[in-house]
């Protein structure tokens, strides 16, 4: 059971083009992985992964739509509504870990980061581009290896995130992957660790409506995303028929990702 | 051993537990999900003519004692539904199709699709509380509904179940009506018509505003709506609204119900909920010396 | 400092909290104790014509979310709730004097007779669930209601508040035909329709078999009741079901409501809710910059 | 909260002419002087003190009247429902307690006697005639200063109990006194212990519906007996105008006791 509570936003942090950060106080244990429910009054509600688990948490919000957008517009004293947190999240596994992240995908793997001790923990970070390229600071402060690549190049090694782990997986025995970003991303990481044998664990997305497990809308070959994941593990993931080829849209109809 | 098969009409079912309409349902995949977890039947989102998308969030509030929803009837339509019911049917247990409308004619329409793609029987949603033209504003005219269930009988051979709403004085007489148009089962009840606000945002926290209360807050309205049509009519009654264990199911069944709907109860409980009312059930069954659920249905009015 | 005082048409309220009907309200004793403990008003229980004694019990269920009572409306009888209401008026607030009746000549009767006794309004009880010939079988009918409004109104000076039921999809035209026979405020909502069924005993618990539901699991449904009258009438409304701390209050004000009654909060949360939901109250009105409780009165709208 | 609990009879005692304890099985925890709401499936629900407040629940009936009647005839194995406890029971003070009875008032006594160490507890028990003397045995596990009463003079000293009361009281010291019993007895009990300055806690009876202070129905003076009762204090007894002089009856009005 998951209340809505009012939040009040105690700041505001532009990460990069398009990207922001809020924080705000809210007392839920949330576990990295996890997510909200985030009501922009007016506007709509939307899921958003856990940036922040502290007492302080935060959501970093990347603006693509209405309510993204809204969202990236607020300040410090606005409020919003928050139900949650709902989901799995992240199981911290022994051994060492690689976090791999393409986009806003970042903001829920910093928290599982953070989470493990940070002599096992390799940081990789892929963007289009150097100005999009997320929380790289942040994630030094919890990893001595943390890397970058970028289609373009402009920053870090050319090319895509997948290519960077496979990259790693070839160099370094790691024990769990953990990777968060656009489906087909997953998809494509998925691959790269089955064929290095390393376990992974990826979150992903559906459209989420209402978040608590009941209507339904972010099913993936029947289970449901916001109650059963958003992280799945390579063995789940390998069963997902929908698994980076199929989505639902806001009608529950099937479309291509 | 205590038997949990049941019969609505002619439809067999395993056990007297189903899927309500609007949970897990809009796929075939959680459909075929939720019948694994043990369901004796499931009842799909209600489908439309064309495609939905539902209201903006938020469309769900939870509360200690059930939800306040108003999703909108979202829905990929009927057309696009064939798919889910093609894969779905493949299900071990039935499937109904559950339709909603805005004129008998459509209604129809909907029903002979979902019988071409394989449902069992048909659920009409006469009950919505929160969507404008559908729903409830038809559910609570007699006549109305006497027109929309006898169409959809002409229009199709598989049993034809009325969903209806315990939003109005008349429930009695919208169940005769269904009754009278042949209807084969009335399937009670609907949310009942809810609002949440919040103090700070000084606004309703639903986009629609107004919503559908469900869950334990309104057993005790499922149960009296049941405990008064089962006085009043003679059509099997399937029981809805705050089920979530085997005690609310049994006395739902003792008030008169032949079945059950779990829909709330899935996000409160888990999809272990199917298999823990009837295990329960079973119990209770052996336990209180009654062979079959049959023997149970309307006790309560002895 | 925010002020707690709210007028009700005429009838100034040194803070929006009532007593509801039914609850601690039959002797003279019990008014003025919750009196003390903070009430703005208190209201008597129903009294009829003749004695009651009501039904035999359990006339009450215990729920994790409300109670269900059907008590059959009990009351000692208008003339000798002269004596109580004698006593009783010496409180510190208004005394509201609910009555129930079978015809609009015996509800003038008898508000006639309790604006005698010194009530400072009278409270139609438009809406009992569970007492054949009273109650709600009268308050579903815009016409009947109309008739017994103004009729009442022509029988006595004091303000006249109607007291609805939700168990019924014409809410709206009974309030309105309220209004339009001069009624000076809605009280919304009455208990809802319900049962509680025991499975071991196989029958209905309470002895008149169905009752009404109140407590936290109705709030939702009097905040919609509330919202959807302040939407369409001009006249206050008064909000009742499930208020039992600040936040259901200051909901249900702005909703719409002017004042709140409190009925099973005071079972569950003892007498001192009422002074809890001021304090409560007045810290947020500080907090948000709320002056007075008149500008939060409906802001759920804007 | 008190949910209705459905219970099955264990035994079935009849402890004098007309007077029947039931036991029954509840896990609620029961203080000494509070009381159960019994349902008697299709008569009626009523009023009962615990006269056993461990495991194993009892209730000790005098067939007064249909519920009464109904519920002496139960048989092992028969169920009724029960609600409860209820109200605030005895407060088992410290120094030497005196116990008066009178009438099915020794069921809810008895378990208070048994809750104070045997060394410090005297019991009186009063009634009209020998045969209507309850709980003898029991009372005499309790305590070895167990004195009777009765009207008639058929055992024990001829007179009330108050009048034993009052002998004990002018004989020994006391630090308090239970009382239970017919309203009458026990508003001479009170005025017999404020004359000896003796402290006493008596439990009252009132017509009770809902058992759970809501209803209003068994106010004296406003209080009401289900919830701050049924057992008052000397302080709490001497404010009330209608102790001793009238109660209310199933509709609410004012009678005479
Ligand atoms: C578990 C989960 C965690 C997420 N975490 C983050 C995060 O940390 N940061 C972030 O920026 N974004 C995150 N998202 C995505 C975010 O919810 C969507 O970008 C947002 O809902 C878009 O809404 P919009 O009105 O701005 O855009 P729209 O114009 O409405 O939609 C743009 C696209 O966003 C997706 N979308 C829209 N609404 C939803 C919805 N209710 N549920 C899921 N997807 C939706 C659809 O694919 C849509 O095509 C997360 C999504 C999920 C499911
Ligand atoms: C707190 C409390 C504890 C009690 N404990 C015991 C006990 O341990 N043993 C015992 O034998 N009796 C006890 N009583 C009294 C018992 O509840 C009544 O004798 C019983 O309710 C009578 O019901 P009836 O139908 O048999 O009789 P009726 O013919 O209905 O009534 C006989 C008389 O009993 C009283 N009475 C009836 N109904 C109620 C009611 N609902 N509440 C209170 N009084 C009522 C009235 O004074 C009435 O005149 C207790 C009462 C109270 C309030
Ligand atoms: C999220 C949600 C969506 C629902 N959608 C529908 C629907 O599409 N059609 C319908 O007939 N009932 C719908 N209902 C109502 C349920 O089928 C059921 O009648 C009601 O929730 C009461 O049962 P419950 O307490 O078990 O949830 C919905 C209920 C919920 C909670
Ligand atoms: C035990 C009980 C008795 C009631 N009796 C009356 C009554 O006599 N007249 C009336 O108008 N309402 C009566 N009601 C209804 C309440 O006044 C109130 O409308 C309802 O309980 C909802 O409010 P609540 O949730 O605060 O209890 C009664 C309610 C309860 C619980
Ligand atoms: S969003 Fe509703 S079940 Fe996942
Ligand atoms: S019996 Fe209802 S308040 Fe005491």
């Amino acid at each position: 059971m998951n209340k809505m509570r009012i939040a009040t936003i105690t700041s505001v942090t532009k990460e990069a083009a398009g990207i922001t950060t809020l924080r705000f106080r809210d007392d839920a244990e949330v576990k990295p992985g996890q997510f909200y429910m985030i009501w922009i009054p007016h506007i709509d509600e939307v899921p958003m992964s856990a940036s922040y688990t502290s007492a302080e948490k935060g959501i970093t919000i990347k603006d693509v739509g209405e309510a993204t957008h809204a969202l990236s517009s607020l300040k410090v004293h606005d409020r919003i509504g928050v139900r949650g947190p709902f989901g799995n999240g992240f199981m911290i596994s022994q051994g060492r870990v690689l976090i791999a992240g393409g986009g806003t995908g970042m903001a829920s793997l910093l928290p599982a980061a953070e989470a493990i001790d940070p002599g096992r923990v390799d940081v990789l970070i892929g963007a289009k581009t150097s100005s999009e390229i997320l929380l790289l600071e942040r994630a030094k402060k919890v990893s001595n290896e943390v890397h970058v690549s970028t289609d373009d190049g402009s920053m870090g090694k050319k090319g895509t995130v997948v290519e960077l782990v496979q990259e790693h997986l070839e160099a370094k025995r790691y024990d769990m992957v953990l990777g968060c970003g656009p489906e087909r991303m997953l998809s494509a990481l998925l691959k790269v660790c089955d064929k290095a044998s390393v376990e992974c664990q990826l979150s992903l997305e559906r459209y989420m409506k209402c978040g608590a497990g009941l209507c339904g809308s972010c099913v993936i070959d029947g289970v449901r995303v916001c109650k059963e994941g958003p992280v799945f593990s390579s063995a789940e993931l390998r069963k997902m028929k929908e698994f980076g080829s199929s989505k639902r849209d806001e009608c529950g109809r099937s479309v291509r990702l | 051993m205590s038997s949990l098969e049941v019969t609505i009409g002619n439809l067999a079912l395993r056990n007297p537990t189903m899927l309500a309409s609007g949970v897990m349902d809009e796929t075939a995949g959680s459909l075929l999900r939720v019948a694994r977890a043990g369901a004796g039947a499931v009842v799909t989102k209600s489908i439309g003519s064309e495609p939905r998308k539902g209201y903006p969030g938020p469309t769900l509030v939870e509360l200690d004692d059930g939800y306040i929803n108003a999703m909108g009837l979202p829905n990929p339509g009927i057309e696009a539904f064939a798919a889910e019911m093609r894969e779905a049917r493949s299900c071990l247990v039935p499937v109904i199709g559950s339709i909603f409308a805005s004129s008998p004619k459509e209604f129809s329409f909907l029903a002979s699709k979902m019988q071409d793609y394989g449902a069992a029987a048909i659920e009409l949603n006469l009950s919505c509380p929160h969507a404008k033209g559908y729903g409830m504003e038809i559910g609570v005219d007699p006549e109305t509904v006497f027109t929309v269930v006898r169409e959809v009988k002409s229009a199709c051979s598989i049993p034809v179940f009325a969903k209806l709403t315990p939003n109005t004085h008349r429930l009695l007489e919208v169940a005769k009506a269904v009754e009278a148009a042949g209807g084969d089962a009335i399937v009670a009840i609907n949310t009942v018509k809810a609002l949440a606000i919040s103090a700070e945002i000084r606004r309703p926290i639903l986009s629609n505003k107004g919503g559908g209360l469900s869950g334990p807050a309104i057993k005790p309205i499922g149960l009296r709506c049941v405990y008064d049509l089962h006085a009043d009519v003679n059509i099997p009654i399937v029981g809805v609204g705050g089920v979530e264990n085997w005690r609310d199911a049994v006395e739902y069944i003792m008030a008169g119900a032949s079945a059950v709907q779990v829909g709330s109860g899935v996000g409160r409980a888990g999809l272990e909920v199917f298999e823990s009312i009837c295990t329960g059930m079973q119990a209770f069954m052996e336990r209180e010396g009654f062979n079959s659920v049959s023997h149970m249905v309307g006790v309560a009015h002895e």
